[in-house]
């Protein structure tokens, strides 16, 4: 029988397209997080209560935050998941090594963060329509898509940006501990704390540093720069770890 | 710093929720159907699409509830704006900038002396200048002067009341109005946006604006206001 | 399965002697092509290279004669050639056992070959 | 041409070692069975071979490359194991469907008609059959792939005698129709003794032995007798297993080094001689002492 000659990125691509089916579940608990994110929301994110002797104003607010928050969060879980054995020895079932099941890792991880910046900013509408028409009695200040297009897509594409960000760093965490399960201790023990510990010195750490060199940014170039070299070493980090793992049953 | 921590209390909340629907996904997987796990998930991801799209749509065409009839107001300019009605005020220019005359009273009043007592409140909400007329003519004028009122940038002048004005025995009695309740709710924009649109990351700053109130009394030449509740009245100096 | 699997001969032993049963019953001519390799592993659920082997015995042996590229054929004489084989060999190694036994049942030479004399040969040969 | 050559490999688990040393070869289009004890490497040799795990030491080359991290060693192999960590999402159908695309040679209608006549359910998941029907669709996995190289672990764990009997000749049939390399690690090498042109024999990770099946009936045999002519006949043979029957018999395995005419003469002081069946043999090669379990009852 004469031998096959197989090409990386042909492999990556029936690679990508087995896993948008075979990992398709993870779709389905988007949806469940987005409206649980929903529901969390219908309740506001803030509000103000201000005015004079002769006025009281009270403010709501109304956000998609949280649907946002937890789409990233979704996105850390799922690359965590596909990193699991469970899902990563699905790879090695057909033709594949290890650099072509990262690559087509990532590139799913790519498309579910996509689609998850996408459904996030679309569900702030389906939160203004509740709010609209179950909840809220009173006159509501909101811009529909018409009136700022492109602020929606500046969403969906920084959104989609922070979720590949999370995915990224989900799919390192994931990987370190496929190595070790000590890492499952460790990492957290690490995050948490250095949380505790800038608790008690009283000044920002590491983790706070991190926090604002991504979320107060407000270049979006710089911004975009900054995501992409980061979710680039995360991966570059993952795919170099891994590359020497073995399928273990 | 501390506020992180219901933050990463929730991460946990939802990482955990996260973990039981995958396990719950995965052991629905199982079950035989008629159509392949993947494709149903596909149908119900495009419904899920469907209904958000829906959504956008009734939201462009939403008819009611949204807060019309509000003008914006470029709030840089209300300070200076107050600060001029006062300034003028106490000028005795204030007619000049009636635009923003709120409304009028003028009483007929035979006494040499008036009372000039806040009801109700301790304080009037108001700030109340004096002008003596040049002669006695019995008749006590009253103008109700505001500056422009915001909230989160929209002009609410329209909803403040001007103040209660009565005259009854020996006195001038002054009341602020009903308080108007104005509620509202605003959607903005979500942090990955607000981060990139200058606005305040993960905050929702509220600005409210009370504007100057004045109330201007005109009183004949030689009536003697007796301030009886402690308000302070402003006269204007007259050469 | 037709063979015996377990049996004491090694399956190719009994392949050849089952083509050479083919040949002596006249399933086969002269200078008839007889199975291939791939036929028989397939008869017999054997490994072509088993039943290889099984043909290569009755071709060193000339009972079979190969044609390049087109398979093993049965030569002329191919009858006389096994059954003076089986007279050879087999017969000799049986009555080679049937001494053995007849030496740990006492059974004197002269009793056996009386017993070999009154054996009914009707069936068998014929 | 080889299709994998093995030089000294060693893998070390845990500081045991699964593999020890091991050498050979196999050649191409050849059904080689890997036979051995529980514990004695087979699997971790294949999964060496599969490129799913990486030698301690020592070389294997696939196809002239080494399997771990090959993406054309990948391409061209395909390991069947009672372990197959098969995407849960997706049924029987897309199962196939996914194996389609990832090899070129994918017969579809044999993988069709396998399913149909195993009546396996297109549209059951495969998380929800039974062992025995796991291993049917791995076989119509293996089978209908026609890769270059497939290797079958087990393949047969759970199935039922009937099924057996088919998987055996349906390998069979596509193996005469696409000859390939195929390896089969199995118990039950009574069952697929036929099957086989070779036979490697692994024992403690080492080749104990490597060669065609159709001589390992006469590599040795089993002399029963009275203990102390046995023991004289067998003095300087290589012994492989013994075993005493009564009070004063005993059979031995040994070598076959007999000539006609030494077995003539063994067979005349009284000596049973019989072939001893490869699995017999198989099983006496690999145990780890020459009498087996007794020896664990013989204390004294």
């Amino acid at each position: 029988m004469s031998l096959t000659k197989v090409s990386l990125t042909n492999v990556v691509k029936k690679q990508y397209v087995y896993k948008l089916k075979a990992y398709s579940q993870v779709f389905m608990s988007l949806i469940f997080l987005q409206l649980l994110a929903v529901f969390f929301s219908l309740n506001g994110v803030g509000g103000m209560a201000g005015g004079d002797e002769s006025i009281d104003v009270e403010v709501k607010y109304f956000s998609s935050d949280y649907v946002t928050a937890f789409t990233m969060l979704w996105g850390f879980i799922t690359a965590i998941l596909i990193t699991t054995k469970a899902y990563r020895n699905d790879d090695f079932v057909f033709v594949t090594n290890r650099v072509s099941s990262n690559l087509s890792n990532a590139v799913f991880l790519l498309t579910a963060s996509f689609i998850g910046g996408i459904t996030a900013m679309l569900s702030s509408y389906l939160l203004k329509v509740i709010i609209y028409y179950f909840i809220s009695d009173v006159p509501i200040k909101s811009t529909t898509i018409l009136e700022a297009p492109l602020e929606l897509l500046l969403g969906i594409f920084s959104t989609f940006l922070y979720i590949f960000l999370f995915c990224a760093l989900g799919y390192l965490v994931g990987t370190l501990v496929q190595i070790s399960k000590a890492f499952t201790v460790l990492l957290p023990a690490a995050f948490f704390g250095g949380l505790i510990l800038d608790g008690l010195r009283g000044k920002s750490g590491a983790i706070a540093y991190v926090f604002e060199f991504f979320f107060t940014e407000s270049s979006l170039p710089l911004f975009i720069v900054k995501i992409i070299v980061s979710a680039g070493l995360l991966f570059s980090g993952a795919f170099v770890l891994s590359n020497r793992l073995e399928v273990r049953a | 710093m501390m506020a992180i921590i219901p933050l990463l209390l929730t991460a946990i909340i939802i990482i955990t929720l996260a973990i039981l629907t995958a396990r719950a996904v995965n052991r629905n997987v199982n079950r035989k159907g008629k159509y392949s796990y993947s494709r149903r998930v596909c149908w119900i991801f495009s419904g899920y699409v469907a209904v958000l799209l829906i959504c956008v749509v009734l939201d462009t065409v939403h008819p009611g509830n949204i807060v019309d009839g509000w003008k914006k107001v470029d709030t840089k300019g209300l300070e200076k704006e107050s600060i001029d009605l006062y300034d003028a005020a106490l000028e005795g220019e204030i007619a000049n900038i009636g635009s923003i005359l709120r409304k009028e009273w003028s009483f007929d009043y035979h006494g040499q002396q008036l009372d000039v007592v806040v009801t109700q409140d301790e304080y009037l909400n108001a700030s109340v200048i004096v002008e003596r007329k040049h002669n006695n003519d019995d008749k006590i004028e009253a103008a109700f002067y505001q500056t422009r009122q915001s909230v989160n940038g929209m002009d609410i002048t329209e909803l403040a009341k001007p103040p209660h004005l009565e005259i009854a025995e020996d006195g001038l009695l002054l009341s602020n109005p009903k308080k108007n309740k104005i509620k509202y709710s605003e959607f903005t924009n979500v942090f990955s946006v607000k981060q990139f649109t200058g606005e305040d990351f993960f905050r929702h700053d509220s600005n409210f604006s009370g504007g100057q109130s004045i109330l201007y009394l005109r009183i004949p030449k030689d009536l003697e206001l007796i301030d009886k509740t402690g308000i302070n009245l402003n006269y204007i100096e007259q050469e | 399965m037709l063979f015996n699997l377990d049996g004491t001969k090694p399956i190719y032993i009994q392949l050849s002697e089952w083509l050479e049963n083919e040949i002596l019953n006249g399933n086969f001519e002269s200078d008839q092509k007889i199975y291939s390799q791939y036929q028989l592993a397939e008869i017999f659920n054997i490994n072509p290279a088993t039943a290889a082997k099984g043909l290569n015995i009755l071709a060193d042996e000339q009972i079979l004669y190969k044609k390049r590229g087109l398979g093993m054929f049965v030569v002329n004489s191919a009858k006389e050639m096994i059954l003076a084989k089986r007279k050879n060999q087999t017969l000799k190694r049986l009555v080679q056992e049937i001494v053995l036994e007849a030496g740990r049942l006492q059974v004197s030479k002269e009793e056996l070959i009386e017993m070999i004399k009154t054996a009914d040969i009707g069936e068998a040969e014929k | 041409m080889s299709v994998i050559e093995c030089n000294g490999l060693t893998k070390v688990y845990g500081g045991t070692k699964a593999l020890n040393n091991l050498s050979f070869k196999i050649e191409e289009n050849k059904i080689t069975g890997l036979i051995g004890r529980n514990g004695a490497g087979k699997t971790t040799l294949l999964k060496i071979i599969a490129g799913l795990i990486k030698e301690t030491a020592g070389e294997l080359k696939v196809f002239s490359e080494k399997p771990f991290n090959s993406l054309q060693v990948s391409a061209n192999v395909i390991f069947l194991h009672d372990q197959m960590n098969l995407p849960t999402a997706l049924n029987l159908k897309e199962l196939l469907e996914t194996a389609a695309s990832f090899y070129p040679n994918w017969d579809r209608e044999l993988a069709d008609r396998l399913l149909d006549y195993f009546s396996l359910n297109p549209l059951q998941h495969y998380n929800g059959l039974s062992k025995g029907m796991k291993s049917t669709f791995n076989m119509i996995l293996g089978l209908s792939a026609r890769v270059p190289l497939t290797l079958f672990d087990e393949p047969t764990s759970g199935m039922d005698a009937a099924v057996r009997k088919d998987f055996y000749r349906a390998l069979l049939k596509d193996y005469i129709a696409y000859p390939r390399t195929i390896i089969i690690s199995s118990h039950h090498l009574n069952e697929i003794e036929d099957l086989l042109e070779d036979i490697l024999l692994v024992k403690e990770g080492k080749e104990l032995h490597h060669m065609p099946v159709a001589d390992l009936k006469e590599w040795a045999i089993g002399l029963q007798g009275n203990t102390a002519v046995i023991g004289e006949w067998t003095k300087n043979k290589e012994v492989i297993y013994t075993k005493s029957i009564g009070i004063d018999q005993s059979y031995v395995v040994v070598r076959n080094h007999f000539t006609e005419t030494e077995g003539q003469r063994a067979r005349n002081a009284g000596i049973d001689i019989t072939p001893v069946t490869a699995s017999d043999l198989c099983v006496y090669l690999t145990s780890k002492t020459k009498g087996g379990i007794d020896d664990v009852f013989n204390k004294g």
